[in-house]
């Protein structure tokens, strides 16, 4: 089975084949001699390639596969041959419409732009407090205000739409 | 005579029971030495705490209602009413809360319930940070450029001007790296003063706030002391705190790297004046920057510190039960020499590229052992990490026998620690460490800025074939339990799905 | 020059690679103090150990394959492969298994592999535990009367008799308490050493059985020693292992609360003594029966002892990185002055009454933390205790400025531990160390006889009570979820069931 | 709801009522003010009585609840009123037949008697090899062998039957 994976710009593809007991995986011109093992619950596996030993613990939502080892996190996008062929198909879509939104759960305690605003990159649209700090979130270009979902002392969700521009 | 003293230690405590005015890990870790030295506990927890470690491992718990500050830790009539039902003859205010509350240690006088901490005078004095400076100042500790007094708004601009950028702006109230922003010109002042007067009323009930100079590659060194009510004042070296983000401290150790002998006893000499001046007792730390050999007072902390293990792991010394045996009229037990080298990780729940605070609900704990290390922390699998409270998840310390050995020892625990459910700072952590600044021991409270954000290529490349892997596991998994499984087992699997969930939730069902 | 120092030591560590020999709690811990000394560990593995703790943290792993230990962890040949296979230059044999075996020194020589323990002939003569009687002997070193030699079925009735009852039976190659039998008269001899033999044959592959007279209220008293290549000898104090149960540690301090300086010197002195006769390299313990201000020896045993955390939370020493240090031909490093007292306790698998085994998956564990607490385990959730291997699943140590202090600071934290799936020797050891007998300090071999077997009167009333509301809490629970919720929860709940399982289970179905 | 506990030869009953938000639970002449909480998963929780807190880790399998709490293990048999009704109804069976069975799993390594011997009380039956230890089962009584269902060598699990007398 082949993997595509993507992660922060760069792109490497990953074939795996059982033969005889062993688990082999190809990448370009690179092979690697691989003994994996699902432990416990299966949230985590051993992974040994040749020879070498990876304690990983893997989030795998679909497509996005959330990874915890070597002391790190990494959020790593792996298509199968299937997906990849089916994302080629529909194409991307993009909006034009811009968003801001709470990076983080918290109460908004300002907000500091209008409907109908003129703002410039990076300027600050809303307060959010968070665990005792006032986290100031700007806007990530300059635009105009189209709406204000929110209002001061409000909670929102980590996520929550907070104001639309264009 | 071993059986009488244990018995001795159980049947005559000091204090019969100890209301802990906090919850989190400062709480478990009073509950902790409490529990050793034969002493009852009481817990108070607000409606999110309901489940909270400190609650389940006190001797007693006492629900104050309530979800915010304000509505419970921070309630000082709930509190007494707590101390009176409990029947609690002491109280600890841990860190944060009302453990800097001068109001709260005249109510547990009144109550005739012994305050863990300094007299109201001293809280009152080293609280006010302009009161402070002026005290140390008399005191002929040097002092970093600045205006002793809080400034409004319509001063602003023209006392920085006066100073000269960049400056920073301080809560007169502060501690803990709430309400403080550095600016570097004129532009961003005004933003700047009004969040951080914003953070200072909410952290603290107080906007005042103060400018000052912002010194070159400064670190920060602190002293951490302890008084008895004999008059007896000692010092146990120093943490160096230098990295931090957002001014919240994100690694300490001690000893401090740069700091001479001779450097070391004028600190802590001056640190031992400072806390005899205002008449101390129990636990304190008198914070300092250091910039090129000199070294100026920052403040003084009136409470225990969040990284006192550190000093704790180097000296052999339970700070805790210090402040408890000083509280009960004890003399201080001699300061024992220090060995080896220690370093704290503070664990927050957060972004690690964007700082901002991650909620969830851990459903995963893996935590690092072996020798040398300590966690302090009230985590445990479920707990649900609210926007309630501060974001500090727990303190991972190591103590080894050099500072190389020290780093080499909590890259190690650093790796094995394992939290699922939230993001955390760890990873930061553990590049920061390994980076050659810190390696070198010459940083300053910059360090973060420079830290490489992302994980090295050779990392890169191998979580790549690490997600890929993932993926096959969970195909090959889900193709071998397609005819076995029914959907039972994926309707409980938690927030961290199971591998081969996903696989089997996208097959058609049939 | 830290930087320099903390660079030379992950770019030239005096070995590349180190293999280790072994499983469990004791790979573990050679993998955290290798990679923290920047050297590469290699794993081997049975088949049942695949997704052991010790594969996964290694940066290498071997698979030896099958489950029992003579075909993987006792197979020289395959042993000797995978460090070829691997490339490693040292092998760390920890303790069981092949760590006392001359002639596996003996091929890791002839490999050029630099083994981690004492030279073969060492081994030797102190593995044969009939042979090490004689060379103490003449050493001069007081010995327990006894036959200094193995004895074979037709001659035991006659020995016993001649040195006097109780006796003890002990296998001539033994080491951990295996091929043990105390023997009160002669009805039980015959019996008792059939199953010593078989014991010692399927533990050491080697029948032969002495006898010893059994001495008076002894106590298991030993001397941590560790010699390099240089010539010199150092001991780390002494370990009071007393706490025993069928001849295995449970319990473990240091310092013995019956010893004085004097008699410490004194054994000190005959341990390094012993260890120079023999040319030792590496560490080894000297274990001497205490009884009535006298000390007698029993046995060297040359390896790492299981309870080396004792001596390494007083002494400050990280003893695997010295045992690393001499192989790689350093000089020791000085002995510190120690400091405080710490305790160990075993946790092993079995059931708290019949110290049976107890198998099982651990599907829970919750670990102590805070001051002065260590656990030394290869535990993990989800891990399948087998019947294959030792039943010991870690350790916990704890290290406080004094006894008692150490022993409250235990208690807190044999509370905290939790382990679900297995039951474990956890709780005897909690009575243990509450037992007025252990309090005082005044015990012997025979302590765990004289504990009591079950929990206090107020303990079984709270506990009655507590299974009453978890019944009430569990029903409570399935009315409120008879309506939304499926069958899928239930389905998947572990051996552990959540509360209120069982009640909807019992309710009719539609 | 009404609960019937048995530990060890010891017995009490434990009444709860919900009442204005509070919880009751009365024994005998005496009464508690309890307050229960499921923490996680669920098989653990807070236990606080008149205030004193306890952290209960139980598994409730039907009537027997294991309990992990102040450091010990317990395993006490409850009843409801329905179960205790339903086990009056039934009554007790017995029977005259005894087994050994393994108190573990192991291997067992020697048979010590044959169907037909006579076996003193004590006397070792079978002797099992189980994490490297050699562990004798003896008889609980005297009595006659009237099967052996296990052979030299075979491997058993926990609870296993090995013989059979009368």
């Amino acid at each position: 089975m082949k993997y595509y994976c993507k992660f922060e710009g760069q792109e490497r593809d990953y074939t795996f084949v059982r033969r005889d007991n062993r688990l082999l995986c190809t990448s370009g011109d690179r092979s690697y001699e691989m003994d994996l093992s699902l432990v416990g619950d299966g949230a985590l596996f051993s992974m040994l390639v040749d020879g070498r030993s990876y304690d990983v613990l893997a989030d795998v939502q679909r497509e996005k596969v959330a990874l915890q080892m070597v002391g790190e996190r990494f959020v790593v996008h792996v298509e199968d041959d299937r997906e990849r062929a089916a994302h080629a198909a529909a194409g991307h879509k993009s909006s034009g419409k811009r968003e801001l939104r709470a990076a983080m759960p918290g109460i908004v305690v300002a907000i500091k732009a209008a409907v109908g605003d003129v703002v410039e990159e990076g300027q600050t649209l809303v307060v959010l407090e968070a665990m005792k700090m006032q986290n100031p979130l700007g806007s990530e270009s300059a635009g105009t205000i189209t709406r204000v979902l929110v209002k001061t002392g409000e909670a929102v969700a980590g996520g929550a739409l907070l104001m639309e521009m264009e | 005579m071993p059986l009488l003293a244990a018995s001795l230690c159980r049947l005559m405590p000091m204090f019969r029971r100890i209301l802990i005015a906090n919850r989190g890990e400062i709480a478990l870790r009073v509950i902790r030495t409490a529990q050793e030295m034969g002493i009852e506990t009481v817990a108070v927890f607000s409606d999110a705490d309901r489940n909270a470690q400190h609650v389940r491992r006190a001797s007693h718990a006492v629900h104050l209602g309530g979800n915010k500050p304000s509505e419970s830790y921070l309630d000082i009539g709930k509190i007494m009413d707590a101390c009176k039902k409990s029947g609690a003859d002491a109280v600890h205010p841990g860190y944060g809360f009302l453990s800097e509350n001068e109001d709260f240690a005249i109510a547990c006088k009144d109550a005739g319930v012994e305050f863990l901490g300094p007299p109201p005078n001293a809280i009152l004095s080293m609280g006010d940070k302009v009161e402070a400076r002026k005290i140390a100042d008399k005191a002929g500790v040097p002092l970093v450029p600045g205006l002793q007094e809080d400034i409004s708004e319509s001063r602003l601009a023209a006392a920085a001007k006066q100073i000269g950028y960049p400056v920073m702006l301080k809560a007169a109230a502060g501690g803990g790296g709430k309400g403080i922003r550095i600016v570097r010109d004129e532009k961003g002042l005004t933003e700047a003063f009004q969040l951080a007067s914003a953070e200072a009323r909410s952290a603290f009930g107080d906007d005042r706030i103060y400018l000052e100079k912002f010194v070159t590659r400064p670190r920060h060194v602190e002293i951490q002391v302890m008084a008895d009510k004999h008059g007896n004042v000692v010092f146990y070296g120093e943490r160096e705190c230098s990295v931090q983000r957002r001014h919240q401290k994100l690694i300490e150790e001690s000893p401090c790297a740069v700091l001479t002998p001779e450097l070391r006893a004028q600190m802590g000499k001056a640190a031992c004046d400072l806390a005899r001046t205002v008449g101390y007792v129990g636990a304190g730390t008198v914070e300092f920057l250091w910039s090129e050999g000199k070294f100026y007072f920052l403040e003084m902390n009136t409470r225990l510190q969040v990284e006192h293990p550190v000093t704790e792991m180097r000296f052999g010394v339970d700070l805790v039960r210090e402040q408890i045996r000083v509280g009960a009229g004890l003399k201080l037990e001699p300061v024992a020499e220090p060995r080896g080298h220690s370093i704290e990780v503070r664990i927050n729940a957060e972004d690690p590229q964007t700082f901002f605070p991650s909620l969830g609900r851990i459903s995963r704990l893996n935590v690092p052992g072996g020798p040398g290390v300590r966690l302090d922390s009230a985590m445990y699998r479920g707990l649900e990490v609210t926007p309630y409270y501060d974001s500090m998840l727990g303190k991972l310390i190591v103590h080894a026998a050099d500072r190389p050995q020290a780093i080499a020892r909590m890259e190690r625990a650093l790796r094995e620690l394992r939290i699922v459910g939230v993001a955390t700072s760890a990873s930061v952590a553990l590049r920061t460490i390994r980076s050659p600044e810190f390696l070198s021991g010459d940083y300053d409270t910059g360090i973060l800025e420079r830290i490489a954000k992302g994980p090295s290529p050779e990392r890169v490349e191998l979580a790549m074939l690490a997600a890929a892997a993932a993926r096959f596991l969970g195909a090959e998994r889900a193709g071998a339990e397609v005819a076995a499984s029914s959907a039972a087992h994926a309707a409980s699997a938690p927030r961290w799905a199971l591998l081969g969930r996903a696989e089997r939730l996208r097959r058609p069902i049939r």
